[in-house]
């Protein structure tokens, strides 16, 4: 293995102790605060990916933003509640699941032949912002209407509740 | 500049390690030699003197709420902004006139939250 | 190999989700628990950029474009866990059982 | 470079950032308390040393000896865990500054972008030191930092946008190369104008310090911290104050570039006077009400920034 399958080793270990953490953990501070360090982690694999845009939107979006409108929700939920728990129910049936949703997965992935990765572009940046303004025109502007829908379903949601 | 992520991410682990283990370090360090007294008194909350009025978890402001939720969705606007940004200069009219209508968006959605009067402080 | 780590990266953190979804019963661990196997998609969608047309970028953009769809569904899901919140007290989705017979 | 040395030069500079931001906190601390009293008409400290120079020192020595008190009912994963999410990422940011030999730091593809997102993980830290504490004054003032925090961060981040927009490149490297004879700040004043606003606000700098009000919420989010953990606030707030003072110069002022003087003498004499603006600005103005600081982020700078976005990017088309 060279550094590069190391550290992508390094940073999955981290990630998938996160998320294990999060799901398992009864403490939902604990909960959020474990998503923060898996959703770090994966920063670190879309960097060592060639995608440095995409790990700095995560840590900006992920981390800098729902985590910590995650933390406003349970601190806005919390009334008299030191430490807010939250159970893990019918756990054996929800692992079996899981483990096959993940074994088939792992199937699909190990028995497919894929291709080698090509060379990362060159202006990796300048081509992001080419596809977002040619070919991927349509999506970059149905990101935007779906981002104005989003500010209205939620603050209606909010408002409405407050009547 | 392509084939520098691997070092990118080695140096700033590097970066990152130095940055957190200085401070827990010190920490440590001085943990033995600093003076540990606990008492009742000195671990309650302060509150100007006072016992603790009230608990500290109870339903706040929603207007929080509220910055946070608008906040988050004007968040991904502006990197949206970001990934664009750098090749606008040579997109020539056609490109500001998309980039015109993904602005012409945020401001669509700046104009309701504010006539829903969210972003007042209450 | 690159591709297939990240594969079984998100394979695994996907069935962790999984997990999460199917056991968890309080709304914000739902929502921490989707995230997870969000994530598990952009790996791939990153994963996928650099073996399909590097040039092109459409896997980034598409994984770019998922992280705004997450952040959308992060406020709205969670405005909706508020508003349940002060309707029945509780984020705890078992609860909310009006339209049970 | 091998990968190797990368990474002792990284963790070297991760070591010297630390401690420069530790000596900067030194020196400002002095020296806003000695201008502070020059402004308000008294001398500040005078005993510790020749006219109270070394008084820092000591009240370093003081806040590393000293009791680390926890409050009994709070969280004590969280409460340790908060100073250090507020500290790190401040210190963090400063791995993408060009301060050029002998200290340069990473050129990263993305370094604009890099800068603005990881102090926005201090937000989580704010939060978590808030809650943690389970002290009332700690809790609200978690909440008022972090809410004030986030409304900053896009208005500052939009004007940020028009400067990657001039440059076309999201290196700092490559953003300060293209400002040539003519910094930033000329062409875009406005920009320059919402950043540096903004950016005191987002180090809870006055007028912006409402999340610390003493009058109404004693110390905010670290009332209920004590030693060495409550100094790890204090260093986050001047790194954050370096941080911003620097980026500011690198975005708007042309960084290290300016005639006879080697660029890292530049880059820290237009950072200083940076900061020198913002200790000028924490003694002369009052402090905003929370209401009147939230509408100004949302109702005033992000329609602004809008505009000013909209306006830069109209011009540099005509002329181009």
């Amino acid at each position: 293995m060279d550094t590069q399958e190391v550290l992508f080793v390094a940073f999955g270990g981290v990630a998938v102790l996160g998320a294990l953490y999060a799901v398992a953990t009864r403490s939902l501070l604990r909960a959020i605060v474990a998503l923060g360090a898996f959703l770090t982690a994966i920063a670190g694999e879309f960097y060592l990916l060639a995608a440095d845009f995409i790990a700095v939107v995560q840590i900006f979006v992920y981390v800098g933003g729902i985590v910590v409108l995650m933390l406003f929700a349970l601190m806005l939920s919390a009334s008299g509640k030191r430490h807010p728990l939250a159970a893990v129910d019918r756990p054996a049936l929800g692992a079996v699941l899981a483990y096959a949703v993940g074994a088939g997965l792992l199937w699909a992935t190990w028995s497919t032949e894929l291709p080698a990765a090509g060379p990362d572009p060159a202006d990796a940046l300048g081509s992001l912002g080419r596809a977002l303004l040619g070919a991927q025109l349509w999506p970059f502007e149905l990101i935007g209407l779906i981002l104005l829908a989003s500010v209205i379903a939620a603050l209606s949601i909010v408002r409405g509740e407050r009547q | 500049m392509s084939g520098t992520y691997l070092s990118d991410v080695v140096f700033l682990l590097g970066f990152a390690l130095a940055v957190v283990v200085i401070p827990v370090v010190t920490l440590l360090v001085f943990g033995l030699l600093r003076p540990h007294n606990p008492e009742a008194l000195k671990a309650e909350a302060y509150e100007s003197g006072m016992p603790q009025a009230s608990i500290p978890r109870r339903p706040f402001h929603m207007a929080y709420y509220n910055f946070a939720l608008v906040f988050i969705v004007f968040e991904v606007e502006t990197l949206l902004l970001f990934a664009v940004a750098p090749v606008l200069k040579d997109a020539g009219w056609l490109g500001l006139g998309e980039v015109a209508a993904f602005v012409a968006l945020v401001a669509l959605s700046l104009a309701y939250a504010w006539r829903k009067g969210a972003l007042v402080w209450r | 190999m690159m591709t297939t780590a990240a594969l079984t990266l998100s394979a695994v953190l996907f069935a962790i989700g999984v997990f999460g979804v199917l056991t968890r019963r309080n709304a914000i661990s739902l929502l921490v628990s989707v995230e997870i196997v969000m994530n598990a998609a952009t790996i791939n969608l990153v994963a996928f950029s650099r073996i399909h047309e590097p040039e092109a970028m459409t896997g980034q953009v598409f994984a770019l474009l998922g992280i705004g769809i997450a952040a959308c569904e992060a406020a709205v899901g969670l405005a909706l866990i508020l508003a349940v919140y002060r309707r029945f007290g509780s984020t705890d989705v078992d609860t909310i059982d009006l339209l049970r017979g | 470079m091998s990968l190797p040395w990368t990474f002792a030069l990284g963790l070297l500079l991760g070591a010297v950032a630390f401690t420069m931001v530790g000596a900067l906190t030194a020196v400002l601390v002095l020296a806003e308390r000695k201008v502070s009293a020059r402004i308000q008409m008294r001398v500040g400290p005078m005993h510790t040393g020749p006219h109270g120079m070394l008084q820092t020192i000591a009240d370093m020595v003081k806040l590393v000896m000293k009791e680390d008190v926890r409050p009994a009912r709070a969280d004590a994963v969280a409460f340790r865990l908060g100073p250090l999410l507020v500290a790190v990422p401040a210190i963090l940011s400063l791995a993408v500054v060009p301060f050029g030999a002998p200290l340069v730091m990473r050129d990263l593809n993305v370094g604009v972008l890099y800068f603005l997102a990881v102090p926005g993980v201090t937000v989580v830290g704010l939060l978590l030191a808030g809650w943690a504490s389970y002290d009332n004054y700690s809790f609200l003032g978690g909440l008022r930092s972090s809410a004030q925090f986030i409304s900053y961060e896009i208005p500052r981040s939009l004007a940020v946008v028009t400067v990657v927009m001039l440059a076309g490149s999201l290196s700092t490297v490559d953003v300060v190369e293209a400002q040539g004879r003519v910094p930033y700040v000329l062409l875009l004043p406005l920009s320059f104008f919402i950043y540096a606003i903004t950016s005191l606000a987002e180090v809870n700098r006055v007028p912006f310090d409402i999340p610390e009000a003493e009058s109404e919420l004693v110390a905010g989010y670290h009332t209920e911290y004590s030693g060495f953990r409550w100094a790890l606030f204090f260093l986050a707030e001047y790194a954050g104050l370096f941080a911003a003072s620097a980026f500011g110069a690198v975005l708007f002022l042309g960084g290290g570039s300016g005639p006879l003087l080697p660029p890292v003498v530049w880059l820290l004499l237009k950072t200083g006077a940076l900061v020198f603006v913002s200790m000028w600005i924490r003694f002369t103005l009052p402090r905003f009400r929370a209401d009147q600081l939230m509408r100004l982020a949302w109702r005033v700078f992000l329609p602004l920034a809008l505009v000013n976005l909209v306006v830069a990017a109209l011009v540099m088309r005509a002329v181009a």
